[in-house]
């Protein structure tokens, strides 16, 4: 370990420390004080996150166990903003009595499955890989069942944590096959190898059904509802911002590099699974009422517009995905800060409880329409940029079929999320919810996120930016 | 700095102040100062373009200015105008101002109101000043999407139903066209390592004909729906019906010309081979819009959803005339753009000023309003006539452009459809003569229909705006269609050069 | 038919014959016990691939550590005597024609790719070169895992803890 | 040469009063909309009359005459070749028309001062007049088939809003629809035939496409289209604009209801103006006609003989005053159409031309006579039917007189002006096709019967009149007209027309056939003893006769159910056929299947809700499911 | 490398060891019997890497540290399921899969 190795580790020691002091220093607060933790934890982490953007030159340690690069570097920042924005989001259900004595593990937990996704991102063989997929999701069925006095969020938690399990041992067993043929865990030794041979490619189609079920790509998605709608909304926004971020940053550097040989076939696969994910998630979306899985399925479906930056398969398909998944961090976090206030304020999280929402929070009513419209990919919001270089991604390949189906489920995705809009603005409520002032951590975090959802779009250097990141890792 | 970008900048601007107006009175007066600012800007432009380069039949694209946004896919913010965008914005600018008088006694939440009103006309003045593909995609999404909230909050009866029949299927459209853009991205030569959005660029390329056959019908659909093509209107009677006056003007005035200008800038101008291939399919589907909306109109009850099925009639012939590509026809086309934009907007600003005076729309239930509100009567009558295409209104002129354009194919096929299409004009007469005839004349069938009061005066303001606008062309019209003749010289060579 | 041979078939027989008791037992306690008969049958396997290592670690951390804390929980959670339903037909159909077609694919697809079994001169696997490979920073060296792997017990712990902790504060719960 | 364009005022003037009118009149008093109006179209009057003077006397030889565009300009351009223009076009015609028009409209101007004294909407009646005044002479004075077509809309409409001047009547409302709608269909017609004419002779302008001369109808006279000639199509089709106008059957079903109107707007617009624009338009481009379509010639021929027996025929057993009135109207226009129909081309063989022309003018006068005179006797009776009436000689001797006079008149009496024009059409006809001369011989003595049948009805029959009101003469405003048209109603037909109007400009020589002209005055005479002896004392041999016919009075009364075949086909097919069935497609269909769309989507969406039913191992079977039939499949495609 | 063993029999043991566990998986009627299939199926996998490890790759030990590294997971991930389990004894009484769906469509 020298120097130059430190600062390529950088996220991953400074996360390391942060998450190692926090809990020690959790040891010496007294009981009475544990909320201060929150303070401590977010001054931290905001730390982490800015040290985080000092700029280091890529390299190789661990003989290639461990690779980092502007790209890579770029995918942790992201990640550590939508983990802030969660925490600052978190701050108002930490607060309440019954989570006191479990604030700083909230916080500690949520810094070891980042360390365990930026490890993954930067994973250059398959056991880092593997070891950082694990970290970064199964604490997270712990944190599933944090509400642990209420049945549904322990029904969550076992379900994410078997199912989870289960996906990882198949995806395990496509990359034993991968193994097999290949001989090596290590990405630029198995990169050469790669052949579509069946066995390769039936290693590859369990590995891709394990990334599958971390991206909630249709039909591996089962599970993404119950979670979301029976984990704390943090944890939700977390899973579906975070984890998610995670995994599909890292399976398209794993795509896009290793898998490169056989990408015909892969192409075609995630032809199939981008229709049914974003089909599918349409449907299931079109009839929901409980906010969280609203989302969730909702979120199902921006998988799938993501996927066809996948389609893309060159650096436009890479930067799209990764401007992709920028933007919907700051889109979704937005939602999901809405709702957390929202739930923390009155405990609603229906849409039917949205009724009227206007008359008496009409801030949170439009940081959430922006959410929404963002989502929708409605100009000139940073959604319908995101989307549209998609698209451009996967047009840019020729599947402009694909193109045409994504599109006119957006057009579908349209109608759920205008369907929120409506609640708010237009249906009357005998009943909304009453007014009020949410914690001024949430605040910023909506000012943050709502900004980025209306600058990132126009902000042309940022997508210049990651293109050239992409460029410098393809 | 490019005089176009206050296209965009001043309704942001009132947008931005009446963020900060807290009644109606005051939220009124800047959305009118900013809106009148708006029409002027539009005035100055098209005098001047009229003078330096439109009666001469001169083109020129005025005000060119390109940005590079993102240079890695080559879009850029570009804009620029011709005679036929002047044309437009002019046409825009009239409307909303209109549409702003229209609504001066918008109590309801009157901030949201006027913003969600200026914001959509910003979407279409930027879609009509720029010539760069993605950024007219862009403007064209930012144009649909207000109309959601203005018909769901200010609209009336099932208004959520209709306003999100009519979001769905425009951004269905708009799906398409997204397709169509991209794909017509991707076949542009490679230059200087980049494809191209740009519309002028394209335009000196043929495309391979492989890509038009499949993108031209994408985008042609696409469009086409906000342009009210048959089978692809359904959402046109039944948002008109439900919107709040100044949005049915809007939309049926100059959204719907968003669809037909992108028709022709798009569809039709960058793949013509596609567009000479495919014409015929789609001169049947417009050839039926036109006929099919008259009848359509004939038995309707309902004010709104007769001037609906009016206006499916009256731009389908638009999207006909472009269809026949030749000079004459499109130059008719696009005055009809023009033309219905104002007459229509008219048509809608009256019927909403009727409507709040008797409070139904139901034709059945109104009778010999003409006695009681003679103004607003007459002015509704002039609609009418206008609409039926009487000479002296622009309306006619428009149309016999597009019909003497359409007699030049002298093919069978073209030359029924034309006949067919022409047949409309006795159609458009029995409609609007039947509902003016049972509305406004005849003995009044409500007692209290005899307390009307007859127009205020910003409701006189708006209505005469929009005569005198439809005036000024059907009296004189040859200096905007030498305007528009002059713009088309270029595109037209590209359309028929091939 | 060597020895070996004949010892890898018996345990072979033991690993497919109880995995198959494991999910059909109907007594949860006896399906532990059989799933330890499958760990402990495997672990042979790897003696016999010359592990002992992995085969120690199988032992003492599978059959061990794993299986006594699931039999722990078995205890916490149902009776002894305790027999369960017999599953439903759907379940049982969907999970035999999962296993068979899996399965069939699977062997089919192993069966018919030539494994080129390689001559090459084998390494040897004993306790320093184990130690040298886990803590090598080098191309074949663990370090990295293995740090990341203590980080992710670390975590599960905490996670573990907050699950388990005993209720300390008189907070309601909400609901059952 | 001289200069003609102050031509452009005759034009410019009745516009500006309309604008002036039409926008500021509500708020005077209505007296000085109502002079505005008369004393602007005085002055038309005169610049007309000088106009037509230095035209037929000035700048050309007596007899030897030039088309001479006054003005000229471009008003909208097509493409390089096609454009339309907008100008003042003199030639013998427009010129006489610039007589008849503004002398009729002058008249009718006049006479409603009295006559819609106190109306509602004076001044806005006044602005419709000056506006119809405007679109007729602009139609007249057309250079351009355009220009024409132009005018010939607006004719409609402010026929239209004339029609329905008095639009809380709901029968009035319907007329206006009806005149408007059938002449808008007509136009339809008129415009397609001059779209397809223009297709050939790239040019909309009159004095080219009717230059016999001109090469390029050779060169059309070669492509057919389902087996004419696409000349005689746009011919035929541009005389369906012109019968339109001018009623011809099968479009004649708007005119008799247009009476709604006001009845000076009935002798304006109804009686001597704009039914006249037909056969103008068919004068206008005669020379085409009668040179490369003479088929269609002899059908316009044909039609305009029919019309004139049929509505004759009607007129007959009519009781309403204006509604016989209308219906004769009908027939003299046939007449004009008969004339127009046998017509040839150059010196005497254009004499039905000439004739045509001559009737179209001496009609103007006797029609709008008996129109005005009908107003007078409507204003004092407030009634339309004769039934009512009799007897009115004692009341009102000066409109008995005037109408007495126009009654000779269209009977074709000597001296009085119709007999000389109806004659000539009759000698026209006579030479050149016998069977329409017959057909218009039985009609003139038809006129006779039923004007006169009127006349005595109206004037004697009883000793007293029938209605409870107190019959009085009409005041000087109206009167004063009434007189005035009398005069010219007996002295215009001494014109010689043969030396101003013909069909190649250049005067003919005519000479009488006095045997025609005996004739014709016995059948007129024979017309009007029968009614003197039917109707000049109240009797009831009229209706022994009216039983005695029977069926065949019925459908006379009935108009032979023509408007019934209308109502039919647009009431019950155009309505309930095509239109109702079209909105129930639109929303059920069309609307359903969109609506439809989202109803499958979530339909279907319900249906598949299953797949997510919280239970967790069925998610793990999805899931395994999934990998192998994806494995499957790929596997399948790579191994083919 | 077993003498006189192909390295395909090997492989069946472990498939059908790893498909049983999917098989478990589904067809249990009891959370913690779904976790022995968990493990059954990662068992298979380790086993997996070991045997390519030794008969294909044996001079390096890629494949056995893999393995090494799954059951260290293996191990984290049962306590903490076997936790959650308990957390849903606690909740529920029960720990029936079947009747865990309060959530669902």
């Amino acid at each position: 370990m020298n120097l130059h190795s430190i600062i390529l580790l950088r996220h991953e020691i400074l996360l390391t420390v942060a998450a190692v002091g926090v809990l020690f220093a959790d040891v010496f607060v007294p009981r009475e004080k544990k909320h201060n933790m929150i303070t401590v934890s977010l001054i931290v982490f905001t730390l982490v996150t800015l040290l985080g953007f000092i700029p280091a030159q890529g390299g190789v340690l661990f003989g290639g166990s461990y690779q980092s690069s502007h790209m890579t570097d770029f995918m942790k920042d992201i990640l550590n903003i939508a983990v802030l924005l969660i925490f600052l989001q978190s701050t108002g259900y930490l607060s309440k009595p019954e989570n006191s004595w479990k604030i700083t593990e909230f916080f500690v937990i949520l810094m070891f499955v980042l360390i365990g996704m930026d490890f993954m991102i930067s994973a250059g063989d398959f056991v880092i890989f593997y070891v950082g997929l694990e970290t970064a999701s199964l604490p997270l069925a712990g944190l599933a069942a944090y509400d642990r006095y209420k049945s549904k969020s322990a029904e969550a938690g076992v379900k994410l944590i078997l199912l989870s399990a289960m996906s990882s041992a198949v995806m395990l067993f496509g990359l034993s096959l991968i193994y097999a043929s290949t001989g090596s865990i290590y990405f630029s030794d198995i990169l050469p190898k790669i052949k579509a041979t069946p066995l390769i490619i039936l290693g590859f189609i369990f590995f891709l059904s394990g990334m599958g079920f971390k991206l909630s790509v249709v039909p591996f998605h089962l599970w993404t509802a119950d979670v979301y709608e029976g984990a704390p909304i943090n944890i939700t926004a977390f899973l579906s911002v975070v984890s998610k971020g995670a995994a599909a940053f890292i399976l398209i550097i794993i795509l896009f590099t290793v898998f490169k040989n056989i990408s015909r076939e892969w192409e075609w696969i995630l032809y199939a699974l981008v229709i049914t994910t974003i089909t599918i998630g349409n449907l299931f979306a079109l009839r929901q009422d409980n906010i969280k899985r609203f989302l969730a399925f909702s979120s199902i479906t921006q998988v799938g517009f993501l996927l066809l930056g996948f389609m893309g398969n060159n650096e436009l398909g890479l930067t799209s995905v990764v401007y992709f998944m920028l933007i919907y961090v700051f889109t979704n976090l937005t939602a999901f800060g809405v709702v957390e206030a929202i739930y923390n304020a009155s405990n609603v999280e229906t849409i039917s409880g949205y009724k009227g929402l206007y008359k008496t929070n009409p801030l949170l009513s439009l940081a959430m329409m922006l959410a929404l419209f963002s989502l929708g990919g409605i100009p000139p919001l940073a959604g319908f940029f995101g989307k549209f270089f998609l698209f451009t991604a996967a047009a840019s390949r020729g599947y402009y079929i694909l193109v045409v189906i994504a599109a006119l489920n957006a057009t579908i995705s349209l109608y759920y999320y205008l369907r929120v809009v409506k609640a708010m603005f237009i249906d009357k409520s005998d009943n909304p919810v009453a007014k009020f002032r949410s914690t001024w951590p949430m605040r910023i975090s909506l000012i943050i996120s709502s900004i980025g959802i209306i600058y990132v779009g126009f902000a042309s250097n940022i997508f210049e930016f990651i293109y050239s990141l992409a460029k410098g890792l393809l | 700095m490019n005089i176009l970008n206050f296209f965009i900048i001043v309704p942001l601007i009132t947008v931005f102040l009446i963020l900060f107006s807290k009644s109606l009175k005051t939220t009124r007066i800047i959305a009118a100062v900013g809106m009148t600012i708006q029409l002027l800007l539009a005035l100055w432009l098209m005098y001047y373009y009229l003078v330096h380069y439109g009666l001469k039949q001169l083109h020129k694209m005025i005000f060119v200015s390109d940005t590079v946004w993102f240079p890695t896919l080559n879009i850029h913010y570009a804009i620029g105008v011709d005679g036929i965008s002047t044309a437009m914005i002019l046409l825009t600018a009239i409307v909303i101002f209109a549409g702003v008088f229209v609504s001066w006694t918008m109590e309801n939440l009157h901030r949201e109101f006027f913003i969600s009103l200026i914001v959509l006309a910003t979407g279409v003045f930027g879609f009509f000043i720029s010539y760069d593909l993605f950024t007219m995609l862009l403007f064209y999404e930012l144009a649909v999407i207000p109309m959601y909230l203005l018909i769901g909050i200010w609209g009336s009866g099932p208004k959520e139903k209709h306003a999100m029949k009519l979001t769905l299927m425009l951004m269905a459209g708009s799906a398409l066209i997204i397709a169509g853009l991209l794909g017509i991205y991707f076949s542009t030569p490679i230059v200087n390592g980049h494809h191209t959005f740009n519309m002028l660029e394209i335009s000196k390329y043929t495309l391979p004909i492989k890509a038009q056959r499949l993108f031209f019908p994408l985008t042609f659909v696409g469009f086409g729906v906000l342009g009210a093509l048959f089978p692809f209107h359904t959402w046109s009677p039944d948002g008109h019906a439900s919107a709040p006056t100044a949005v049915s003007m809007l939309h049926a005035g100059v959204l719907m010309k968003l669809g037909t200008y992108g028709v022709f800038r798009v569809a039709i101008y960058l793949m013509p081979e596609a567009a000479h291939e495919m014409a015929w399919i789609f001169i049947i589907l417009t050839s039926i819009s036109v006929v099919y909306g008259a009848f359509g109109a004939i038995m309707q009850k309902d004010l709104k959803y007769i001037n609906a099925y009016s206006s499916v009639s009256h731009v389908g012939m638009i999207t006909f005339g472009l269809l026949m590509m030749n000079a004459t026809a499109i130059d008719g086309a696009i005055l009809q753009m023009i033309s219905h934009g104002i007459m229509t907007a008219l048509f809608f600003a009256l019927i909403g000023m009727i409507y709040g005076r008797t409070h139904t729309r139901n034709v059945y239930e109104m009778g010999g309003l003409l006695r009681v509100i003679p103004f607003l009567g007459t002015m509704y009558m002039i609609a009418g006539f206008a609409s039926l295409g009487l000479p002296g209104f622009s309306g006619f002129v428009a149309e016999l452009n597009i019909f003497t354009g359409a007699f030049l194919h002298a093919d069978l096929f073209h030359r029924v459809a034309t006949i067919l299409v022409i047949s409309s004009i006795v159609v458009t007469a029995v409609y609007i003569l039947r509902f003016v005839g049972i509305m406004l004349m005849g003995p009044i069938k409500h007692e209290e229909h005899l307390k009307l009061k007859d127009a205020t005066w910003y409701e006189k303001l708006s209505t005469i705006t929009l005569v005198v606008s439809m005036l000024a062309i059907g009296l004189y019209p040859v200096w905007i269609i030498n305007t528009i003749m002059g713009s088309l010289k270029p595109i037209m060579l590209k359309i028929l050069g091939g | 038919m060597s020895l070996s041979a004949i010892i890898f078939y018996i345990l072979a027989a033991t690993i497919i014959i109880f995995s198959i008791l494991t999910v059909t037992s109907r007594r949860i306690l006896r399906a532990a016990i059989y799933l330890l008969f499958v760990l402990v049958a495997t672990a042979g396997i790897y003696f016999m691939l010359n592990y002992q290592f992995m085969a120690a670690i199988q032992l003492t951390l599978y059959s061990g550590g794993i299986v006594v804390l699931i039999i722990f929980s078995i205890m916490l959670t149902s009776e002894v005597g305790d027999k369960f339903e017999r599953p439903a037909l759907w379940k049982l159909l969907a999970g035999v024609s999962t296993f068979i077609i899996g399965t069939g694919l699977t062997l089919w697809v192993l069966l018919s790719h030539v494994f080129k079994v390689s001559d090459q001169q084998a390494i040897d696997v004993n306790m320093r070169s184990i130690g040298n490979s886990l803590l090598s920073l080098h191309k074949g060296g663990f370090v990295l895992p293995f740090e990341v792997i203590s980080i992710l017990l670390l975590a599960v712990m905490v996670a573990a803890i907050i699950i388990a902790k005993k209720e300390e504060d008189n907070t309601k719960s909400d609901e059952i | 040469m001289a200069n003609f364009s102050y031509t452009i005022y005759i034009l410019l003037v009745p516009l500006l009063i309309f604008a002036i009118v039409g926008i500021w009149g509500g708020k005077w008093k209505p007296i000085i909309s109502g002079l505005i109006g008369t004393f602007g179209i005085a002055f038309i009057l005169v610049l007309s009359y000088y106009a037509a003077y230095q035209y037929f006397f000035v700048v050309n030889h007596v007899g030897h005459y030039k088309q001479i565009v006054a003005m000229n300009f471009l008003w909208l351009p097509f493409n390089k070749i096609l454009n339309v223009h907008m100008g003042i076009l003199l030639d013998p015609i427009s010129a006489m028309m610039l007589i008849v028009v503004p002398t009729i409209s002058l008249m009718s101007h006049w006479y409603s001062l009295g006559y819609m004294k106190g109306e509602r909407g004076f001044a806005r009646y006044y602005a419709f007049l000056s506006l119809f005044t405007f679109s007729m002479l602009g139609l007249v004075l057309s250079t351009d088939i355009l220009q024409m077509f132009i005018f010939y809309e607006l004719v409609g409409v402010s026929s239209y809003l004339l029609i329905g001047f008095y639009y809380q009547r709901p029968s009035a409302v319907a007329a206006a629809k009806k005149a408007f709608i059938v002449t808008r269909f007509a136009d339809f017609g008129f415009l397609v035939g001059i779209l397809v004419l223009v297709y050939y002779t790239h040019s909309f302008d009159f004095m080219q496409i009717t230059d016999p001369h001109s090469p390029v109808f050779r060169t059309i006279l070669g492509k057919a289209f389902l087996g004419y000639s696409v000349l005689a199509w746009a011919l035929s089709l541009i005389f369906v604009g012109a019968a339109g106008k001018s009623a011809m059957f099968p479009f004649h079903i708007w005119l008799p209801d247009a009476m709604e109107g006001p009845t000076p707007v009935s002798a304006l617009i109804h009686a001597a103006t704009m039914v006249v624009a037909g056969v103008f338009t068919v004068a206008r481009i005669f020379p085409i006609y009668v040179h490369y379509t003479p088929n269609v010639l002899l059908m316009i021929g044909y039609v305009g003989g029919f019309t004139s027996l049929f509505a004759a025929l009607i007129a007959m057993t009519q009781f309403d005053i204006k509604r016989v009135l209308a219906y004769s109207t009908l027939s003299q226009i046939g007449y004009m159409m008969v004339g127009l129909g046998v017509s040839r081309y150059g010196g005497e063989e254009g004499l039905g031309y000439t004739a045509a022309m001559f009737h179209l003018f001496t009609h103007a006068m006797f029609k709008a006579l008996l129109f005005l005179g009908a107003g007078s006797i409507i204003h004092a009776v407030h009634s339309n039917f004769m039934q009512k009436m009799g007897a009115l000689r004692k009341y009102m001797p000066i409109t008995h007189i005037t109408f007495l006079v126009a009654a000779l008149a269209i009977s074709g009496i000597p001296p009085f002006a119709g007999f000389f024009s109806k004659d000539k059409i009759l000698e026209a006809a006579f030479m050149h096709n016998r069977l329409l001369f017959w057909v218009e011989y039985i009609t003139a003595g038809l006129t006779a019967f039923y004007i006169f049948r009127l006349y005595f009805k109206v004037f004697w029959w009883t000793d007293e009149p029938q209605c409870d009101c107190k019959p009085h003469e009409s005041p000087s405003t109206m009167t004063i007209p009434l007189i005035i048209l009398a005069i010219l109603s007996s002295t215009v037909g001494f014109i010689p027309f043969n030396k101003f109007v013909t069909p190649d400009l250049k005067a003919f020589p005519v000479e009488t056939d006095w045997g025609l002209v005996s004739a014709s005055v016995a059948i007129g005479l024979l017309g009007l003893g029968f009614a003197w002896f039917l109707y000049r004392k109240e009797n009831d041999l009229p209706d022994k006769i009216v039983n005695a016919l029977g069926k065949l009075y019925q459908w006379t009364y009935d108009k032979f159910y023509i408007d019934e075949i209308y109502l039919f086909i647009t009431k019950k097919i155009l309505f309930n056929l095509v239109a109702r069935p079209i909105a129930w497609f639109d929303r059920h269909i069309v609307d359903g299947f969109m609506v439809g769309v989202a109803i499958v989507t979530g339909k279907t969406a319900e249906k598949i809700k299953g797949f997510q039913s919280g239970h967790l191992q069925q998610y793990a079977f999805v899931f395994i499911a999934s990998v192998l039939i994806i494995a499957l499949t790929v596997l399948y495609f790579i191994g083919a | 490398m077993i003498q006189g063993i192909p390295i395909t029999h090997i492989l069946v043991v472990s498939v059908i060891m790893f498909f049983t566990g999917v098989m478990g998986f589904i067809i249990r009627q009891n959370l913690i019997a779904i976790l022995l299939s968990i493990e059954l199926m990662l068992n298979a996998v380790v086993m997996n890497f070991l045997v390519f490890n030794r008969y294909l790759f044996p001079h390096h030990l890629q494949g056995h540290f893999f393995g090494l590294f799954v059951i260290g997971v293996a191990a984290a991930e049962a306590a903490l399921a076997i936790a959650l389990i308990l957390n849903v004894y606690r909740r529920f009484k029960h720990i029936d899969p079947d009747k865990l769906n309060e959530m669902k469509y």
